[in-house]
């Protein structure tokens, strides 16, 4: 009956403001992410990101990030560690801590690292040309 | 005990008798017809049939002929048919009688191909895909054109392919001597045109194989031209080993600068890079011969340019800066008439016609030269007391030749090869004042002092006899004799021995005895322009700013001009200018412009844009023109034809390409140097250049080149050796 | 020009000639079919005596120039300066098959040097554009039809010297002292 | 027993493998180019004796003036017989002699395998073994210089007297076999003639040359075949009128 | 040198003519397509939606064919009509886009240095 006149739409619609704390919290994250959902917290990462899950949402939009609120407005996706990548991804349903697939060595699990395309240190194709004319240096 | 005559032996009598050797063609000079390949033609007595072949467009496969070497006829596949002969004779050794049909495609001579073809490929290794002369191989386009499709040798078990260890001839000829195919053109150049009889065969059958036999490298100011001359990959480039195919390249016509002979050459480019340096024939000046320097200073070329220009700031430091700051730095200072200009011996005649136009319209007529010429007299009014008035190429009609304070050997190797061509093959004698050195021929070494052109001149000298019985004698003067503080003294005198031997020994008018060997490639166009000849002026004078136009050679130094003076440096290489300039504008060198040179006899010839000038370098004309416009003197020239036009108006002849001009005022010359007061020096007649390491390294491109400075090592190398030997001589 | 490319080319022209503006239909691809063929010259008003004048030949008496229609860009036809030369024979062979053919090269424009891969550019469409005659005359011409600047450089070649195996082995002379 | 064993496998093994196509190596007996060695270089002094300077100037001296170049083999020819063999220095010394380059010199060194360039016995015993001589046993000579004094073809012996080599047809094939021990030339040899002129050489004489059954030259050991009878005179079978 | 205007030797030869004989019969072939393109030229900034009015796209057909009023020719004068009566077929059918179009006003593309001084520094030649 409730789904019938669109009641559930409007429970949902209080439930994500409560999900995200209310009307500022709400206003807040719309500004951070332009998006509101609401659903289980299913883990936190080492970097404090949160991973929720909603299957209210159809597939593709029910696995979702927050990343955490040190990193403001300078987000992006190689925030997310490499355990959690799977699942975001569908690459598999299990959580990172119950996932039997994940690597057990030590050797085969690569830290974290930023993505520095932007930055001075970003990443720049070599020439593999030589430089063919040598320059004159005046002496000192 | 002596059964040949005595007068045989003389050199004398060798002059005379020159009537009985050239009897036979003496006797019947008409020509007689002879039929190649059914095709009519007339050809003189003695003409081969190679000769005769290529006169109607048919080329015989040849190996060891090659047009410029003796005949040899080792390599047995010019084999032609001669109707009604039994056997195919070789048509590059074989003279052609009157009314001989000769067939070039007929079955015999096909398989005569085929099978020296056969033999020859024998013994030859299957590594075109990593041989350097690929794609550029006379065997392997005959065994295209005319070799079998199959090979029928199969023997891997018992002899095998022949394999012979390469030499190491030196840091300029790669050899791998197991693709020699005998032709023997190399040992035919060294010892007939180099003169440097240190290939040769040892051994014999399939065991003989080509090299110096001891461990000796084969160190010439002509060694390159054996790279060129080998039909297959025995010998090739070290410095151009494995950069490119021939065909990958974009050729372009230039001409070489680094000696004053202009020699035509072939520059070879890949992305915006110089890979080698070719001759190009050129019958009047270099024939198909490019000395050493021209031919592998190329990699000079790649370093130590300026890429940039540079301003002195306020620290005393050089800084890179942008053409804009570098143009306008420059401009503030050239608000003065107080400028004098200086031109190196790589300027193009743009550059110094461009140079010469902005110092007039800025108030100075002080432009100079590098190199001094003796103002006296005529000075360089008359350009025939500056030419090598008798072309290059007649030298080797000559049958004498008086060569005072030159050493035409490393100042310019093929005129020198011009001269050992005539001493082959036109019984050419040689007199000789200076020091002794090696010109590879012998030579009659009169001595050292100046003293021995004043008892030429008038007579008293034995040598003047033969001066005066022969029948085409020349003087050749080296320009550096002349640029002694005595300079005019000699050219007076030496002008009076040329007048002396003209009517002596009753020479044509069109045979100039007077010759000036110069050395700088931009010499003979500044003195056309009207550079006065040498900076001497400029240490008396100094000028508030000074203006050098690539001069490397050191002849002005910061302490001659005074600290106050502003220097600019307009070049292409950070050398001896750009060490001591205040300003540095970038300039092309010879392969990247297309510029005007003229050189040693007059012949104006243009360099062609192989490649771009790298960095912000521009070309040189363009940035005389952008200062003057900075300036507000604007130069009424945008393009090239533009300025061309400014130097035809000029001098004339500078935009005639190719044709050499002809100075014709010698007599007059000579009247106007009667008058020189100046007397001789004691000082004894010298050369710059003696030895073989003096030869390499001249100006700023070879100077900064790898493969010159390996050359200098390699000679000092050799003379360590054992078997190294001094001159023949 | 031929007279069979002439004609084509009139029959194509006419042809053309025929496709007028179209009128206010939006729809255009329709409306080519609908073209009016009224045109300054139809195929059918081509009288037997204006077909017979068109295989005829006019005289035109003014300078050849083909620059207009030639599709060169109008940079590539003032600035350019256009040489003629021979091709010299290549030194490292003795074969002259390829020489000695006549052949324009225009001035060399910059080139410039990829900075990733190496490769060469250049800005020239001219550049890698090669063309022999048979003659100089041919060659001269070209350039004038084309409005080309050029100049001529003539081939330095000369007639060999007589040369024998005999002189090898000549009784007095220096030829002698040689490897043989 | 064994050994046959082995040898049977070996060939099995052998003809079972497909060979490796590899270019054989040559080895030539003599080497083209020139490599300093204790006794060939450029510190061993070389220059004609007194005696033999003034033959070389009468050998140069044979030719016309200007054409000098021409002495060049007998004045190699020369220098060998003085020192034995051709050392490089008697090579440059002939070139400086005959004021020629050194490589025009070398050349000719090289190309006439009569030159030795290299150390070599007393006696070069040249042994022919062309097919003449081989049908008259010349094996059995070869045998016995071998063993006689321990070398190999090519070798020469300990005491520095006998350098051994292989010839091929000297054209003294009707007294085959023979040997040529420096300029001489022994014929009709047999082991046990050879055995002496060793001998005889190693005792310092020097054995007669020539044939060694007895010939005088090349002609037949039982007196003569052919021309048995008197020539006829003139005018045999001629018309009387002649 | 080849310093002057390049004038081309080839004068009063015998040619064939392409579409007109005689001047005038070149001029009313002109005269045609002028017309046929400015007829056209209502249609063009609908047809491809380029912001320019129908009398700028007159003023740029004038200019084109102004471009070429030194030209006599008569053949020359054929082919140049030949080609615009091309261009006007493949305008009037669509086959152009807007950007092809759009070209004919040269606005995105940078002009090349034309002085000396500026072609000095960016280095063309």
């Amino acid at each position: 009956m409730a789904k019938l006149i669109g009641l559930d739409k409007l429970a949902n619609y209080f439930r994500v403001i409560k999900h995200n704390g209310g009307i500022l919290g709400s206003i807040k994250t719309l500004l951070r992410t332009d998006d509101l959902k609401f659903g289980t917290l299913v883990g936190v990462d080492k970097l404090g990101n949160k991973y929720f899950e909603n299957n209210l949402y159809f597939y593709g939009r029910n696995r979702w990030v927050v990343y955490h609120e040190k990193f403001g407005l300078n987000y992006d996706g190689s925030l997310v560690p490499s355990e959690w990548y799977g699942w975001l991804h569908y690459k598999t349903d299990y959580l990172p801590h119950e996932d039997p697939g994940r690597p057990k060595h030590k050797w085969m699990i690569q830290d974290w690292s930023e993505n520095l395309s932007g930055s001075d240190k970003q990443y720049v194709p070599y020439g593999t040309t030589r430089t063919k004319v040598e320059g004159w240096t005046p002496p000192k | 005990m002596l059964r040949g005559p005595l007068t045989k032996a003389l050199p004398c009598a060798r002059i005379l008798s020159p009537v009985k050797t050239l009897s036979t063609s003496a006797i019947n000079n008409e020509k007689f017809e002879v039929f190649i390949d059914d095709k009519k033609v007339m050809v003189d007595p003695g003409t081969t049939v190679l000769q005769a072949a290529a006169m109607v467009g048919v080329e015989i496969p040849r190996f060891c002929y090659h047009e410029r070497l003796s005949v040899a006829g080792n390599c047995r596949m010019c084999l032609v048919e001669v109707e009604k002969s039994a056997k195919p004779v070789a048509a590059c050794a074989m003279p052609v009688m009157k009314g001989w049909r000769v067939k070039t495609n007929s079955e015999m001579t096909r398989r005569a191909r085929e099978g020296v073809m056969e033999f020859l490929l024998v013994n030859h290794p299957l590594d075109c895909p990593i041989c350097d002369q690929g794609g550029e191989c006379d065997l392997q386009d005959q065994s295209m054109a005319f070799g079998s499709d199959r090979s029928r040798f199969t023997d891997i078990d018992h002899s095998g392919k022949r394999a012979v260890e390469d030499k190491d001839i030196g840091p300029l000829v790669k050899t791998i001597m197991t693709r020699c195919i005998h032709c023997t053109r190399c040992i035919r150049f060294a010892s007939e045109v180099a003169g440097v009889d240190d290939l040769g065969t040892t051994g014999r059958g399939s065991d003989m194989q080509v090299g110096t036999y001891v461990e000796k490298l084969f160190l010439s100011e002509l060694s390159g031209n054996v790279i060129d001359l080998c039909p297959v990959g025995a010998l090739t480039s070290k410095p151009y080993s494995f950069t490119a195919r021939p065909w990958e390249t974009r050729k372009t016509e230039s001409v070489d600068v680094l000696d004053a002979v202009g020699s035509n050459i072939i520059v070879s480019t890949r992305t915006g890079e110089v890979l080698r340096i070719l001759p190009r024939l050129n019958e009047d000046i270099n024939e198909e011969w490019l000395a050493d320097k021209g031919r592998f200073a190329y990699d000079g070329l790649k370093r130590q340019r300026l890429l940039t220009p540079f301003v002195r700031n306020c620290q005393g430091q050089l800084i890179a800066t942008e053409w804009e700051d570098a143009l306008i730095a420059v401009a503030q200072k050239l608000q003065t008439s107080e400028i004098a200009g200086v031109v190196g011996s790589l300027a193009d005649a743009e550059s110094m016609v461009a140079l010469k136009d902005l110092l007039n319209r800025l108030g100075s007529e002080d432009l100079y030269t590098e190199y001094p010429f003796p103002l006296e007299g005529s000075g360089t009014d008359l350009r025939s007391s500056y030419l090598l008035n008798n072309k290059i190429a007649r030298v080797e009609d000559a049958d004498l030749v008086l060569l005072i304070g030159t050493n035409p050997r490393f100042e310019a190797p093929l005129f020198n090869a011009r001269l050992r061509k005539g001493y082959l093959t036109n019984e050419l004698d040689v007199g000789y004042i200076g020091p002794k050195v090696d010109l590879r021929y012998d030579y009659e070494h009169l001595g050292e002092s100046t003293d021995l052109i004043k008892q030429l001149a008038s007579g008293s000298h034995a040598f003047s006899k033969k001066l005066a019985c022969a029948k085409k004698p020349l003087i050749v003067v080296g320009a550096d004799l002349l640029s002694r503080p005595d300079g005019a003294a000699i050219l007076a005198l030496v002008q009076q021995l040329a007048a002396k031997v003209t009517t002596d020994a009753n020479v044509s008018s069109e045979w100039k005895v007077l010759n000036v060997l110069q050395k700088a490639a931009s010499q003979v166009a500044a003195l056309d322009l009207g550079y006065k000849p040498g900076t001497a002026s400029i240490r008396d004078k100094k000028p508030k700013v000074l203006f050098l136009l690539g001069s490397d050679e050191g002849t002005i130094s910061r302490g001659d001009v005074g600290q106050d003076c502003f220097i600019i440096y307009q070049g292409h290489h950070g050398d001896h200018g750009a060490s001591i300039a205040d300003a540095i504008l970038p300039g092309a060198a010879y392969t990247e412009k297309q510029g005007t040179y003229v050189n040693t006899e007059g012949r104006a010839q243009q360099t062609l844009t192989a490649v771009s000038p790298p960095g912000l370098a521009r070309e040189d004309w363009k940035i005389i023109r952008a200062l003057s416009e900075i300036i507000g003197e604007k130069l009424p020239y945008d393009t090239l034809l533009e300025i061309r036009d400014r130097l035809g108006q000029v001098a004339p002849h500078l935009i005639r390409y190719g044709e050499l001009e002809e100075a014709n005022y010698a007599e007059q010359a000579t009247e106007l140097a009667k008058g020189v007061s100046s007397n001789l020096s004691s000082e004894p007649v010298d050369v710059k250049q003696k030895n073989l390491e003096d030869y390499y390294m001249t100006d700023p491109v070879s100077r900064a080149s790898g493969t010159m400075a390996k050359c200098i090592q390699a000679v000092h190398k050799q003379k360590q050796s054992k078997y190294y030997e001094e001159a023949v001589n | 020009m031929s007279s069979m490319i002439g004609s084509k080319l009139c029959r194509a022209s006419v042809q053309l000639m025929r496709c007028q503006p179209l009128s206010k239909s939006a729809c255009c691809l329709s409306s080519i079919k609908s073209v009016d063929v009224a045109g300054p010259l139809d195929l059918k008003e081509i009288t037997g005596k204006e077909r017979k004048e068109l295989q005829e030949y006019i005289t035109v008496d003014q300078p050849m120039d083909i620059s207009l229609v030639s599709g060169v860009p109008e940079e590539h036809i003032k600035t350019r300066l256009v040489r003629i030369a021979t091709t010299p024979k290549n030194p490292m062979q003795s074969g002259t098959h390829n020489a000695n053919n006549w052949f324009i090269q225009f001035d060399t424009r910059e080139r410039w040097e990829n900075p990733l891969m190496g490769w060469s550019s250049t800005g020239d469409p001219l550049s890698n554009m090669s063309v022999t005659f048979s003659n100089k005359e041919d060659a001269i011409q070209h350039c004038e039809k084309n409005g080309w600047k050029y100049f001529v450089e003539e081939p330095k070649w000369k007639t060999p010297k007589v040369k024998s195996y005999a002189f090898n082995f000549s009784w007095n002379k220096r030829t002698r002292t040689s490897t043989k | 027993m064994l050994s046959n064993l082995s040898r049977l496998a070996s060939n099995v093994v052998r003809s079972n493998l497909r060979t490796l196509t590899t270019t054989q190596k040559l080895n030539h007996d003599a080497l083209f180019v020139h490599r300093d060695t204790k006794d060939d270089n450029l510190d061993v002094k070389f220059e004609f004796t007194a005696e033999n300077k003034k033959r070389a100037e009468a050998i140069v001296s044979i030719y016309p003036v200007g054409h000098e170049r021409a002495a060049l083999l007998p004045l190699l020819d020369l220098a060998q017989r003085q020192h034995g063999w051709l050392p490089i220095s008697a090579m440059h010394h002939v070139a400086d002699f005959l004021n020629l380059p050194k490589m025009r010199v070398y050349e000719v060194a090289t190309f006439y395998t009569m030159y030795i360039r290299k150390p070599i016995g007393k006696y070069h015993l040249q042994l022919c073994t062309t097919t003449p001589c081989w049908l008259r046993n010349s094996d059995a000579i070869l045998e016995v210089i071998k063993k006689k004094c321990n070398i190999e073809v090519g070798e020469t012996s300990e005491d520095g007297l006998f350098t051994l080599s292989e010839v091929e047809c000297l054209g003294a094939c009707v007294n085959a076999p023979m040997i040529q021990i420096n300029d001489d030339y022994y014929e009709d040899l047999e082991a046990k003639d050879m055995e002496q002129i060793l001998d005889d050489l190693k005792a310092g004489k020097k054995p007669a040359p020539g044939p060694r059954n007895g010939r005088f030259a090349s002609e037949p050991i039982n007196g003569l075949t052919s021309l048995t009878t008197q020539p006829n005179k003139p005018g045999y079978k001629c018309r009387p009128d002649l | 040198m080849a310093s002057q205007v390049v004038k081309s030797s080839i004068v009063g030869t015998k040619v064939r003519p392409l579409l007109s004989t005689t001047k005038g019969d070149a001029r009313v072939r002109v005269l045609g397509l002028y017309k046929a393109w400015i007829r056209q030229a209502t249609l063009i900034p609908h047809d491809y939606d380029i912001p320019k009015n129908e009398e700028q796209v007159k003023e740029r057909i004038r200019s084109e064919f102004l471009k070429h009023k030194h030209v006599t020719d008569i053949r020359v004068i054929d082919m140049l009509v030949i080609k615009g009566q091309m261009e006007l077929r493949e305008v009037a059918a669509l086959f152009k886009h807007k950007g092809q179009i759009m070209s004919y006003w040269k606005e995105s593309i940078e002009p090349k240095p034309t002085d000396f001084i500026s072609k000095f520094v960016s280095g063309s030649s």
